[in-house]
C-alpha cells in the first residue's frame, strides 16, 4: 500500500518537473517584443519525410543574414522550429505549444499536407497566421475565404499538373500517355490538374497506374503494365523514392518511352542523378518544371540571387550542402517572409501580416522580385487570386542537370 | 598434497531459498564418492555448487585452487565434468556431434579411447541423440563427459528412470573408468545400494547438511542409513 | 472498496488531478490531458500484457479504431463528441474480441509478431476506403471548445474529460484484475497448463483480455481524436503501438499505478523531454539541436538508460525485487536454469 | 507464361532478402528468445558504412563489401556485449525493449551522421537482363539471389562443420548443458549477434540499390522479414529462408494476378494469409510446437 502511495507521489514529482518551464507572458501582440519577433514552424526532422530537413536550415540562414544587417524594423527575427516526425498528432501538440506557450507571432513554412491540414482550423480559430505552408496541396491557396489565416507559397500541384497537360497538347498531340501516380491527395491533385490541362485530349491517357506510399516494394507491377499498354510517354506523379525506382525498373524492363514527364517535387538533379547512377538510361531528356534557381546548375552561378544565396549559406549555415535545392527553397521563402514583415512597419500585428500576404506584388515589373526565384517569376496575390507563385519554367534533364527551356508558363489565371 | 576436491562450509541458495547450509566434503584422486540423501536434501545442489550452476558461498577447492566464483564454463575448463540430472544430452544433435561437444575444450579429443569403452556409439554416430533410449543416453552422457579429459566426474542420478539391469551396466562402466583411467567420481544417487557398491566412501545429506560421512562399508552398516536409504 | 485499489492512493491521485490545472499552464494542462488518455490505453494494454502475459505490438490500431469511430460519428453523423467515447471503446473492443479468437492460438513471440499485422492492416484499410475514412487526407474534427458552461479554456475542458474518463477506467481496471477473472488471467500468464488443469478456459480468458484491452485503447483513441481534432493514417503509425508497449514496460507491467509513469513518458519524451535534453546538451557540448535524427537518438538513449535503471519499470523500483510477478522477475543466471532437461 | 516467370524471379530475389534478414532474426531468437527489432536498422547502418567505405561513390567495391561484413560482425558482437548483456537477467520483454531502443538510436544516428537524404548505393551487378525464351531475368535479381544464397550456404557450412558452429548450435539448444561442456555461452551470444549483423549487412547492401539508401530503408524489409520468420517458424533457420522466398513470390504473384488486391491491400492480404497459415500451423511451416515446462 505504502509503495503505491510512493509511486503516486513520485509521479507528481515528475509532473512538477515537467511543468517547471512555464511559458512567457503574452504581450500586446503575441511574439513581438521591442527587440524581436518570434516565428515558428514544424518540420519532419526524423522519420520517412526527414529528407526535407534542409528547408528550415535555409530559412534560418536567411533570417540570420537579415538579423546581422539589423533585423526587420529594428527587431531581430527569432526562428524556432521543432520535429513533428510527419505525424499530424505531433504537429497538433507542438502547434498548441507554439501558440499557447511560446506565443509565436506567426507559424511559418510548416511542412506537409496532412500535418498542416491538422492544424489549419486551430490556427484560424486562434487567428494565428499559417504563413507559406510547405506543400503544394491546392486547398491551402484555394480555400482562403474559409481559412483567412492560411496561405501557401509554392505552385500548387494542380497548377503544375495542368502545365504538363498544356505542354502535351501543344507539343505532342499524338503521344500515348501512361501515368504512374501516388494514390493520395498529392498524386490526385497532379492527376486532376493534368487532365484539366489536356482538356479535350484526355483520351491520350491510355493507362494510369496508382501506387501506395506505404507500399513497401517498388512499383514494378505498375511499370510493367504501363510498358505493356504501349504508352510512349511516361508521366510520373510520384514522390522521390518511387520516382527513381520507376526510372530504374522501366530500364530493367526494357521500356523506352520517347518522353518522360516527372513532377517537380521529385525532379531534382540529385534524385535523377541517383536514377541515372542506378542504371536508368531513360532519365536523359526528362521534362519537369522549376520556379526557383537551381544551385546544382552552374548556369545560375553568375546571377546576383545565386551569389547572395551562396554567401548566406557559407556564412550562416556552413555545414549545410549548399548545392541542395531544399536550402535554396528555404532561403527563397524566408525572403518573402522578411519582405512582408518589413511592410508591417513599427507595430506589426498578425492581422497586418495576413493583409500583406493577401496583397503581394513582388514582381520583376516592380523591380522587387524574389531574387532566389527564376528570373521573371512573381510572388503575387490579390483579391480572389491567392496563389503566391504560379509561374514556372519547363526544364529538361540534360547532362546530369536540369536545363531551362523557353519562356515562363503560368499555371493559373492572369498574371501581371 | 591437497585433496582433488574440497568443499568447506559451502552455502548455496536459489533466490531466497537456502538449499545448502555449510556443507564440507572431500574427494581424493582416483576415488569414487557417493552422495546420498532424500529428495530435496541438497545432493544436486552440492554438485551444482561445484560446477558453478548455483549461487554459492564458502570455499570450493579443486586441487587446492579456489573455484568459489568460477562460472560453469571455467569449472569445466579446470577439469570437472558434470553430467547433470536428466543427462543434458543435446537431443537435436547427432550422437557424434554430442561427442564432439564433449571434447570442446580439448585440443585433440581422444575419440578412439572413448569408443573403446563405448563401441556401440560408432555405429550410431549419425543418429539423433534424442532418439536413443534412456540407458543409451546415459552412456552417451558418460562418454561425452569423459571426452573432456576430466580430473573429476560428477554424476547426478545416473540411474534415474533406468531399468535395474541398465543401471548396473552404467555403474560397471563408471567403475571401469575409475579403475583403468584413474578417474575420480562424485556420484549422487537415490539408489544407495548401487552407489555404495561402486563407491569407496560416501556422505549422507539431510536438509542441506552433511548428516553422516564415512567409508562405503561404514555407511552400509549404519543403521540409520540402512533403514532410510537401503530399505532393509 | 479494496477491490477498487488503494483508496488513499486513489484519493491522492484525484486531488492531484484537480490541482494540476491550477498549477500548470494551459498548454501543460493540454499535455496532461493526453497523459490521462494514454493512462487509459496503457491500463488496457497492461491488462493484456502485464496481467495475462500476452504481448501485443498492435494496440495503437485499436486506439485508431476508437478515434475513427468518434471522428465518423461526429463529422458525418453529427453526434456530440463525448457520447462517442464509450462507442469508440465498444467498437474497438468488439474488433479486439474478434481478433482475440484466432490470436489465442498463437504462443508468445508468434502472437507478438501476428499483432504487428493489426496496425499495418488498419492503415491499409483506411487508405483503401477513402469515402468512409477520408483516406490519406484524413478528417478534421470540430475544434476543442469548452462545454462546461462558463469561459473555460478548451484545453482545460479537454483535460477534465480525459481525466474523468481515466478516473473511471482506473478503478474499473482494478475491478477486472482483482476479481475472479483477474485471478484467471494471472494463472494463464504464469502457466497456461496449470491454469487449464484448474479448469480455467485459457482461450476464453485470452480472448476476453484481448477484447477488454482493445476496449480501453478504443476509449483512449476516442479521446485522442477529440484532442488532436484530426485523424489520418499517419496519426496511427506502428510507432504508436510500440510506444504503448514501451509505456507498459517502463511503468512496470503488471502494475496499474505504474502506468502513470508509462503515460507520462509516452506523452512527454518525444515532444518535451527529448528537445529539452538536447538543449541542455547543446549548452555543454556544441551540437546542433535540430540535426535530423538527433531527437531519436536522445529518445533511444533515454529509453535504454531507464531500462537499465529499472528493468521492471517504475513499479518494479517502487516494489523492490521480491514482489514482482514471476514472469517479470529477473531470470536467474541462464546457467542456473536446470541444464538437464531437454 | 512469360509474366509468370518474370514475377517468379523478382519474387525469389525479393524473397532472398527477406529470408536473409529473417535468418538473422532466427539466429538471435534461437539463442536468447529475444526478437531483435533493431535487426533492420543494424543492416541499414552497416550499409551506410559500406557506402562510406566506397567513398560515397558510384561503383560497387567488393573489398568494401567484405570489410563491411567484418565491421558488421564486430559491431553486432559489441552491441550484444554492451547493450544487451547488462539486461541478460531481465525479462525477455525488457530485452526486446532494449532492441527497440537500439532501433531508434541507430535510425537517428544514421540521419545525424549521413543526413536523411536519399543516396545512391551501387549494385555489384549490371542493370541489364538475360533473355531466356522471352523471359527477362534481371542480372541484379539473379545476382542478389546468388549472393544471399552463397552467404546462407557459408553460414550453414560453418554451423555444420566447425567446432564453434557446433558449440553455437548446442548453446542455443541447451545453454546450461553447453556451459557444462566448457562453452563460453556469453561469447557465443555475441558471436550470434555478430553473424546476424553480418547477414543483415548482406541484405542491406543487396536491397539498397533498389530501395536506395535512407535511414528508413530497412523498415519495410524488416516487416517482411518478421513475416517470413514466423511463416517459417521462429526456431527454424531453414524455415526462415523458405519463408522469405515464399513470401517474396507470394507478394509478387498477388500483385500480378489477383486484381482486387490493389497496392493498399497487398500487405494486409499477405498478412492475412500468414495468419491463416499460423492458425493451421501455430509454430510456422517448419517449426515444431515445443511443449514448455510447467
Amino acid at each position: 500500500m505504502r509503495k503505491t502511495f510512493l509511486l503516486i507521489v513520485a509521479a507528481l514529482a515528475v509532473t512538477a518537473v515537467v511543468g517547471a518551464t512555464a511559458g512567457a507572458r503574452p504581450t500586446a501582440t503575441p511574439g513581438v517584443t521591442a527587440k524581436s519577433i518570434l516565428l515558428e514552424g514544424t518540420y519532419p526532422l526524423s522519420g520517412p519525410a526527414s529528407g526535407y530537413a534542409p528547408i528550415p536550415v535555409g530559412m534560418g540562414a536567411y533570417f540570420s543574414y537579415v538579423n546581422a544587417k539589423g533585423g526587420v524594423n529594428g527587431r531581430k527575427i527569432n526562428w524556432h522550429y521543432e520535429d513533428d516526425g510527419y505525424n499530424p498528432a505531433n504537429t497538433v501538440q507542438i502547434t498548441h505549444k507554439f501558440v499557447e506557450q511560446d506565443h509565436a507571432f506567426a507559424l511559418v513554412g510548416g511542412l506537409g499536407t496532412e500535418p498542416q491540414l491538422a492544424v489549419r482550423q486551430y490556427l484560424n480559430d486562434n487567428k494565428v497566421p499559417q504563413l507559406f505552408v510547405a506543400t503544394g496541396a491546392t486547398t491551402f491557396d484555394r480555400d482562403y475565404v474559409q481559412y483567412p489565416w492560411t496561405i501557401g507559397w509554392q505552385p500548387d500541384y494542380e497548377a503544375e499538373g495542368s502545365i504538363y497537360g498544356k505542354y502535351v497538347v501543344a507539343n505532342m498531340p499524338n503521344a500515348k500517355i501512361g501515368i504512374l501516380y501516388q494514390n493520395d491527395s498529392y498524386g490526385n491533385d497532379y492527376l486532376r490538374g493534368f487532365k484539366a490541362g489536356l482538356r479535350s485530349h484526355q483520351s491520350q491517357i491510355i493507362t494510369a497506374q496508382p501506387y501506395d506510399l506505404s507500399a513497401t516494394t517498388p512499383p514494378a507491377v505498375q511499370m510493367a503494365k504501363i510498358k505493356a499498354s504501349g504508352a510512349d510517354t511516361l508521366v510520373l506523379f510520384a514522390t522521390p523514392t518511387p520516382t527513381i525506382q520507376a526510372y530504374v525498373i522501366g530500364t530493367k524492363l526494357g521500356y523506352k518511352p520517347a518522353n518522360v514527364i516527372t513532377n517537380s517535387v521529385s525532379a531534382t538533379d540529385a534524385f535523377l542523378t541517383i536514377a541515372e547512377k542506378s542504371g536508368s538510361d531513360i532519365v536523359e531528356g526528362s521534362l519537369s518544371v522549376e520556379y526557383t534557381l537551381d544551385p546544382a546548375n552552374p548556369i545560375y552561378n553568375k546571377l546576383a540571387g545565386m551569389k547572395l544565396y551562396r554567401s548566406i549559406m557559407a556564412k550562416y549555415a556552413p555545414k549545410a550542402n549548399a548545392n541542395d535545392g531544399l536550402n535554396l527553397y528555404g532561403v527563397a521563402k524566408a525572403w518573402n517572409v522578411v519582405q512582408l514583415l518589413t511592410k508591417l512597419g513599427k507595430n506589426p500585428t498578425r492581422a497586418g501580416l495576413m493583409a500583406a500576404a493577401r496583397k503581394m506584388t513582388f514582381s520583376p515589373g516592380k523591380k522587387n522580385a524574389n531574387p532566389f526565384l527564376l528570373q521573371g517569376v512573381s510572388t503575387f496575390t490579390k483579391g480572389s487570386f491567392q496563389y503566391p507563385i504560379t509561374q514556372v519554367k519547363l526544364v529538361k534533364y540534360v547532362n546530369h542537370v536540369f536545363q531551362p527551356q523557353g519562356k515562363l508558363f503560368a499555371g493559373r489565371g492572369a498574371l501581371r | 598434497m591437497p585433496a582433488l576436491l574440497e568443499l568447506s562450509d559451502v552455502t548455496a541458495r536459489y533466490g531466497q531459498v537456502v538449499a545448502l547450509h555449510g556443507v564440507s566434503l572431500t574427494v581424493e584422486d582416483g576415488e569414487i564418492v557417493a552422495l546420498l540423501g532424500a529428495n530435496g536434501a541438497g545432493k544436486t545442489t552440492t554438485l551444482r555448487s561445484v560446477s558453478g550452476t548455483v549461487r554459492r558461498s564458502g570455499d570450493v577447492l579443486l586441487g587446492g585452487k579456489r573455484l568459489a566464483r568460477a562460472t560453469p564454463e571455467v569449472v569445466a575448463r579446470h577439469g570437472v565434468a558434470h553430467v547433470p540430472e536428466g543427462r543434458g544430452i543435446f537431443a537435436e544433435l547427432t550422437v557424434w556431434e554430442n561427442l564432439r561437444m564433449g571434447g570442446y575444450i580439448v585440443r585433440r579429443p581422444d575419440f578412439a579411447t572413448v569408443l573403446g569403452y563405448f563401441p556401440w556409439l560408432q555405429e550410431r554416430r549419425n543418429q539423433q541423440a534424442g532418439t536413443l533410449s534412456g540407458g543409451e543416453q546415459q552412456m552417451l552422457a558418460l562418454a561425452r563427459a569423459f571426452l573432456s579429459r576430466p580430473r573429476l566426474l560428477m554424476l547426478d542420478e545416473p540411474s534415474l528412470g533406468l531399468a535395474p539391469l541398465i543401471t548396473r551396466e552404467v555403474f560397471r562402466v563408471v567403475t571401469e573408468l575409475n579403475q583403468k583411467e584413474g578417474l575420480a567420481v562424485l556420484v549422487v544417487e537415490q539408489n544407495a545400494a548401487v552407489a555404495l557398491a561402486a563407491a569407496q566412501r560416501g556422505y549422507v545429506l539431510e536438509t542441506g547438511r552433511i548428516a553422516v560421512a564415512g567409508s562405503a562399508a561404514e555407511l552400509k552398516s549404519n543403521d540409520a542409513v540402512r533403514t532410510a536409504y537401503l530399505g532393509y | 472498496m479494496k477491490r477498487l485499489g488503494n483508496p488513499i492512493a486513489f484519493g491522492v491521485l484525484v486531488l492531484a488531478v484537480i490541482a494540476a490545472p491550477f498549477i500548470f499552464s494551459n498548454y501543460r494542462t493540454y499535455q496532461l490531458a493526453f497523459v490521462g488518455l494514454y493512462l487509459v490505453a496503457l491500463l488496457g494494454l497492461d491488462i493484456l500484457t502485464g496481467f495475462t502475459g500476452q504481448i501485443s505490438l498492435g494496440h495503437g490500431a485499436f486506439m485508431g479504431i476508437g478515434a475513427y469511430t468518434t471522428t465518423i460519428l461526429v463529422v458525418d453523423h453529427g453526434v456530440r463528441d463525448i457520447w462517442t467515447i464509450p462507442l469508440g471503446g465498444v467498437v474497438a473492443g468488439i474488433i479486439g474480441l474478434a481478433f482475440g479468437i484466432p490470436a489465442t492460438r498463437f504462443a508468445g513471440p508468434y502472437l507478438a509478431l501476428a499483432t504487428f499485422a493489426i496496425p499495418l492492416a488498419f492503415i491499409g484499410i483506411l487508405k483503401r476506403y477513402p469515402d468512409f475514412t477520408g483516406g490519406n487526407v484524413g478528417k478534421n474534427l470540430p475544434q476543442l471548445h469548452s462545454q462546461l458552461g462558463w469561459h473555460t479554456n478548451p484545453s482545460i475542458w479537454f483535460y477534465v474529460v480525459c481525466w474523468v474518463v481515466a478516473l473511471v477506467m482506473l478503478p474499473l481496471a482494478f475491478v477486472i484484475v482483482r476479481g475472479r477473472f483477474g485471478r484467471a488471467m494471472r494463472s494463464v500468464r504464469d502457466s497456461e497448463i496449470a491454469a487449464a488443469a484448474n479448469g480455467v478456459s485459457t482461450a476464453g480468458v485470452k480472448t476476453l483480455a484481448f477484447g477488454i484491452s482493445a476496449f480501453f485503447c478504443g476509449v483512449a483513441g476516442s479521446l485522442y481524436a477529440i484532442g488532436i481534432t484530426y485523424v489520418n493514417p499517419d496519426t496511427f503509425p506502428i510507432d504508436l503501438s510500440i510506444l504503448l508497449l514501451v509505456g507498459i514496460v517502463l511503468g512496470g507491467a503488471g502494475s496499474l499505478y505504474g502506468m502513470l509513469f508509462g503515460a507520462l513518458f509516452v506523452e512527454f519524451i518525444r515532444i518535451s523531454w527529448g528537445p529539452a535534453l538536447l538543449n541542455l546538451f547543446s549548452r555543454v557540448h556544441h551540437i546542433d539541436t535540430h540535426a535530423p535524427g538527433s531527437g531519436l537518438v536522445v529518445y533511444g538513449v533515454v529509453l535504454l538508460l531507464v531500462l537499465y535503471a529499472a528493468p521492471a519499470g517504475a513499479a518494479g523500483l517502487a516494489r523492490g525485487l521480491a514482489g514482482r510477478p514471476a514472469f517479470l522477475r529477473r531470470k536467474e543466471d541462464p546457467s542456473l536454469s536446470d541444464p538437464g532437461l531437454v | 507464361m512469360q509474366t509468370f516467370f518474370q514475377t517468379l524471379t523478382t519474387g525469389l530475389s525479393d524473397g532472398s532478402i527477406y529470408g536473409s534478414l529473417a535468418l538473422a532474426l532466427v539466429l538471435i531468437y534461437k539463442a536468447t528468445e529475444v526478437i531483435n527489432f533493431a535487426q533492420g536498422e543494424m543492416a541499414m547502418f552497416t550499409t551506410y558504412i559500406a557506402w562510406a567505405l566506397m567513398g560515397h561513390g558510384s561503383t560497387f567495391e567488393w573489398w568494401a563489401f567484405f570489410a563491411t561484413l567484418g565491421i558488421a560482425f564486430v559491431g553486432g558482437a559489441a552491441l550484444q556485449q554492451t547493450v544487451i548483456r547488462p539486461l541478460e537477467r531481465a525479462s525477455v520483454l525488457t530485452a526486446v525493449m532494449a532492441t527497440i531502443a537500439l532501433l531508434v538510436i541507430l535510425n537517428g544516428l544514421a540521419a545525424w551522421i549521413w543526413s536523411p537524404q536519399l543516396q545512391f548505393f551501387p549494385s555489384p551487378f549490371p542493370t541489364s537482363s538475360w533473355v531466356i525464351g522471352g523471359v527477362h531475368i534481371s542480372k541484379q535479381d539473379a545476382g542478389t539471389f546468388g549472393v544471399v544464397m552463397a552467404c546462407v550456404l557459408i553460414l550453414w557450412l560453418f554451423f555444420r562443420f566447425t567446432k564453434l558452429g557446433l558449440a553455437m548450435r548446442a548453446g542455443a539448444l541447451n545453454p546450461g548443458a553447453a556451459r557444462l561442456m566448457g562453452v563460453r555461452a556469453s561469447w557465443l551470444l555475441a558471436l550470434g549477434w555478430g553473424f546476424a549483423a553480418a547477414l543483415g549487412a548482406v541484405s542491406g547492401m543487396m536491397v539498397a540499390p533498389t530501395v536506395f539508401l535512407t535511414p528508413n530503408m530497412m523498415q519495410a524489409v524488416l516487416i517482411y522479414a518478421f513475416a517470413a520468420a514466423i511463416l517459417g517458424g521462429l526456431e527454424s533457420p531453414v524455415g526462415a529462408i523458405a519463408g522469405g522466398l515464399s513470401l517474396g513470390v507470394l507478394l509478387n504473384m498477388l500483385g500480378e494476378y489477383v486484381h482486387p488486391v490493389t497496392t493498399e491491400l497487398r500487405l494486409p492480404v499477405a498478412l492475412g494469409i500468414l495468419l491463416v497459415v499460423l492458425l493451421v500451423k501455430p509454430a510456422g511451416l517448419f517449426g515444431r510446437v515445443v511443449v514448455r515446462r510447467v
